[in-house]
């Protein structure tokens, strides 16, 4: 694995006069010159619209983009038609809730009626949610009259589930979760959850942002009905995420943002959607960044998930460990590497995690600070934001150890360590 | 022979002028459609081709259609009309079947022409992806209206056109 | 001018063992180099999550993100608070739409009560609309009970706007129209058309999709309420676009999209978001398209938008004057090349235009085929399809010269020309 | 010095310790709030800190706050408050200025020691773009605050806290 640093042309840069140790993969990862090569290929070979033209150039554009859709559904065990192009994560989980709150808004026709929410209904999302599968929940929620229900989290960073049953019950409609914490690092049971949803008939919807970069997912076989996740936190480009969902949902869910290349009728009178995954793909879709993703795909399918996987959950338990060694150190999040991924978020007595975050970029150190998009997660446990170092395949021991030593000094330096 | 003649070879052009079965609509309403009666309309998004095909099972004059689209298209609808009305359903579905393996050949399949007939000449289409809609587009039309025909006729129609 | 092909790497390439003649700018503009490398320098230096981080790489590409706000805020005439990013100008109109539709569920409090509509308001429309101004304002009709109002078209492809003060009315609440259609090429009369608004009371929504791209456009100036472009028709790369809006308006408009960093509280109970741009960018956005988008600006302003404007309508002229030579082939659109662009629609007698495409295809002539997107302006015509060649600031006389010869052997090859 | 030492100057880690003015919040509710009463909430969303002031025009303790933030947020809320308390509301505006500028300098202007006091030792933050929000929270916050208790107050507040 050490040597696929030298992929990644930015870790040979420098900050404030020491070696790049860039820990904040959580919130974007950094790209493998393969990626960005595909881009640059695609923008001086083959750049054209595509499925609007019949000339060369968007005869093989379009091939490249459905090649790269290809890449995408195999990548993440989904069948071609069950992946939709989104700028990213977020607006692939708006779609979905969007489409819920268009649905129930009377759209869709009778194909959507099974999306429709109203009063006596119930939504539940959990208390670890980044904002973006929490938000746009509470907004159908609150358009819709349905009511917003929540699992919570136990002292040590998992899912609570001993009220499964009582919370995810027959008014229940959708029970929107993560599949693994951006803060936590924790890994959800997502059989559990699935199972508990169907036997009450919810439909399910998975955040797998921070799942799809750091292990093996296959999306059929966990059974989820919908599920999202970014192009740029798996070695991809800004500007491209994906929204699966299983083929017949897909097909009924109403499409959200309307206009050019996913209709097949315009009348004055009215109009008609093409099916999924077009109805979900209007205007001029981000062609190059699909290109560049399916690149980071084939990239990460090359050294194999597993690995990857593996190699992240020896770089956690570096992390786990040494951050607990450290006096005042406050671990967010299971401790058992098996149990979460390489996102460790911590708390630091007496210290702001700005001014930790500060320290450490002195040191070349470059971690996430503040609330991570979760803020009712860091008023779970007490704190308004933590300090974040995550980790990507990139990730190496000399990164843990500069962190690590960079942090042991936190608390002396902001005269926290009385 | 360049691409483009390959593409549209003189078998095609011609059916997209002389189109078999292109005849006004009957579209009886709802009520009063005769038994093995069939219709389907069908759409290409991509560049707004459409057909809407008429499929009268058991009859002499089996297929009657109304089109708007590029010479691929048009003859396309010419030539599938022409197979199910000589050859009958059978035959037809064979040849669509034929057919559309062909188009998906990336332009490496051999075109079965005692199958295939006029619909042979289109083998050159399969090698501009762009295009392949646009042949594919009647024979699903057909194939989807003569399902439906089939499914309202009592008299099984068969072989020939003769029940 | 004519140097300045060169800095456009795909124009050297082959196209059925030709030039490659690429007319097809209107649906999608190549790319100069340093776009390209502008994007690839980001990559390889500053990547990082913006307004997210602390650290060194993520102030830098913040101050990157930002720097491209002000630069096509410049670009534009407008407020740096002004822009907001979509990746696609068909997402910017889509939250305008959904911001009215929002509005008028009673989202956004007292603020948003000017956007809310209902049975009884009209949204006036033209028939020159691409679809993503109109589907999107048809969806808002159906669901708000408002009646859509059309702008017919006249003979010669110019809005007809003798019955302007009957359309619009008091009853109007919004005017959409496009600044440039992208089949005609008529340059609409943003000035007449929102002193009528202003009349009424009515917000305009300006789509600039096909004349930020091609001519000097000062959107404070013009005076419309909102307004949207897309980065890849100017220049820029795929998955990037712009909504406008004036700031007042910008800052009232109920957010469309929801997630992270848009919001700045968020509670069990509920919500508070950010001011605008903020409020509408949610979640990671397309950075590194941002900092491409800027250098095309920049390339742009470089050569002067008169100059390319100049430049286009001289490309305009050969285009219209000699297609309309050509026998059987009918133009759509103003003739005089003062009042259009360089985009150039026709009909060709006896030949469908995927058939034309591909004919021009075999001498290496890209042109756009079909409905373009704009179904009930071909409707308008008599027509289902039509062909567009269409320029942009690389097109040169070789490549009108080029379409031209080819476009005269479409009717003798097809056996139109009886 | 580096970076990180003219950042954290010690007369900031100091203030960010030692926080003059915090205090608990008297919060009166609306109908009971005294003249010259005036109270503000500011979040900076990029990191999640946040303030709330009261300014209580013509006291002699005229300033409560409570925050959550880092060092440099902190430091500046009890900085700009001694600011408030002990040179009285013009001086304060005059400062918030000046402070606002040198602020914006990215890290080129000087500070003026006479006006700004302890405030002079964040200059070093001007030339870190991402905490120059959390030193200005703060004395927004106040100034805000400040504004509302003078629309409210009858008596001017003037010179010193003594109306
Ligand atoms: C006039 C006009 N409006 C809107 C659009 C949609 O732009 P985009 O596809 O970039 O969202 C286009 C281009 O396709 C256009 O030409
Ligand atoms: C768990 C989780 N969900 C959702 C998101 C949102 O992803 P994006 O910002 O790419 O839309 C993120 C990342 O910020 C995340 O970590």
């Amino acid at each position: 694995m050490a040597r696929l640093r030298g992929d990644f042309p930015i870790l040979d840069r420098e900050v404030s006069g020491h070696r790049l140790t860039y820990l904040d993969s959580g919130a974007t990862a950094q790209k493998p010159v393969c990626v960005i090569d595909a881009e640059q290929e695609f923008l001086t070979r083959s750049n054209a619209a595509v499925h609007r033209g019949a000339h060369t150039l968007a005869v093989e554009a379009t091939d490249a983009y459905e090649a790269g859709r290809a890449a995408l559904a195999r990548f993440t065990g989904a069948g071609e038609d069950e992946i939709a192009w989104t700028k990213n994560a977020t607006e692939a989980l708006n779609v979905v809730a969007y489409g819920f709150a268009n649905a129930s808004a009377g759209l869709g026709g009778s194909e959507a009626a099974r999306f429709r929410l109203g009063p006596g209904d119930s939504i539940v999302v959990t208390e670890m949610e980044h904002h973006a599968n929490l938000v746009p929940w509470q907004q159908v929620a609150a358009r819709t009259g349905a009511q917003l229900r929540w699992l919570p989290l136990t002292d040590d960073g998992e899912l609570d589930l001993s009220a499964l049953d009582e919370t995810v019950d027959a008014s229940t409609k959708v029970l929107a979760f993560t599949h693994v914490s951006n803060v936590l690092g924790t890994i959800n049971d997502v059989e559990r959850l699935v199972a508990r949803a169907r036997e009450v008939g919810a439909h399910t919807v998975l955040d797998a942002c921070q799942s799809v970069p750091h292990m093996p997912v296959d999306l059929r076989s966990l059974g989820v009905d919908f599920a999202a996740f970014s192009g740029h936190k798996m070695l991809g480009p800004t500007g491209i995420g994906a929204l699966y969902g299983r083929s017949e949902l897909l097909n009924a869910l109403p499409p959200v943002l309307t206009g050019g290349s996913m209709i097949t009728t315009v009348t004055r009178e009215g109009v008609e959607f093409m099916p999924a995954p077009q109805r979900f793909e209007a205007g001029t879709q981000p062609v190059a960044q699909v290109v560049g993703l399916a690149a980071a795909a084939d990239y990460l399918t090359h050294i194999g998930m597993d690995r990857v996987a593996a190699h992240e959950r020896e770089i956690a338990g570096l992390l786990v460990e040494g951050v607990q060694r450290i006096p005042g150190v406050r671990l967010l999040g299971p401790a058992d590497p098996a149990r979460r991924i390489g996102a460790v978020a911590f708390d630091v007595a007496g210290v702001h995690s700005h001014d930790v975050g500060q320290y450490l970029d002195a040191a070349g150190v470059e971690v996430r600070v503040g609330h991570h998009c979760a803020q009712p997660l860091h008023r779970r446990y007490g704190v308004t934001s933590s300090t974040r170092a995550s980790a990507a395949v990139y990730t190496d021991r000399e990164d843990v150890d500069r962190f690590l030593e960079a942090l042991a000094g936190v608390r002396a330096f902001f005269g926290a360590a009385a | 022979m360049s691409d483009l003649a390959q593409l549209y070879q003189q078998v095609i052009l011609d059916h997209s002028r002389q189109r078999t079965g292109e005849a006004a609509l009957l579209a009886p309403p709802a009520g009063e459609r005769p038994e093995g009666y069939g219709s389907s309309h069908q759409v290409n998004p991509t560049c707004g081709d459409e057909i809407t095909v008429e499929v009268f099972a058991g009859s002499a004059a089996p297929v009657r259609w109304q089109g708007e689209g590029c010479s691929i298209s048009m003859a396309a609808a010419s030539v599938a009309s022409e197979i199910l009305a000589e050859d009958g359903p059978e035959r037809f579905r064979a040849a669509e079947e034929a057919f559309r393996a062909l188009m998906h050949s990336r332009g490496r399949g051999t075109a079965d022409e005692e199958l295939l007939g006029d619909a042979a000449a289109f083998h050159g289409v399969a090698k501009f992806p762009g295009r392949i809609k646009c042949a594919l587009l009647a024979w699903a039309a057909i194939a989807d209206a003569l399902a439906q025909a089939e499914s309202t006729s009592h008299a099984e129609y068969t072989e020939g056109g003769r029940p």
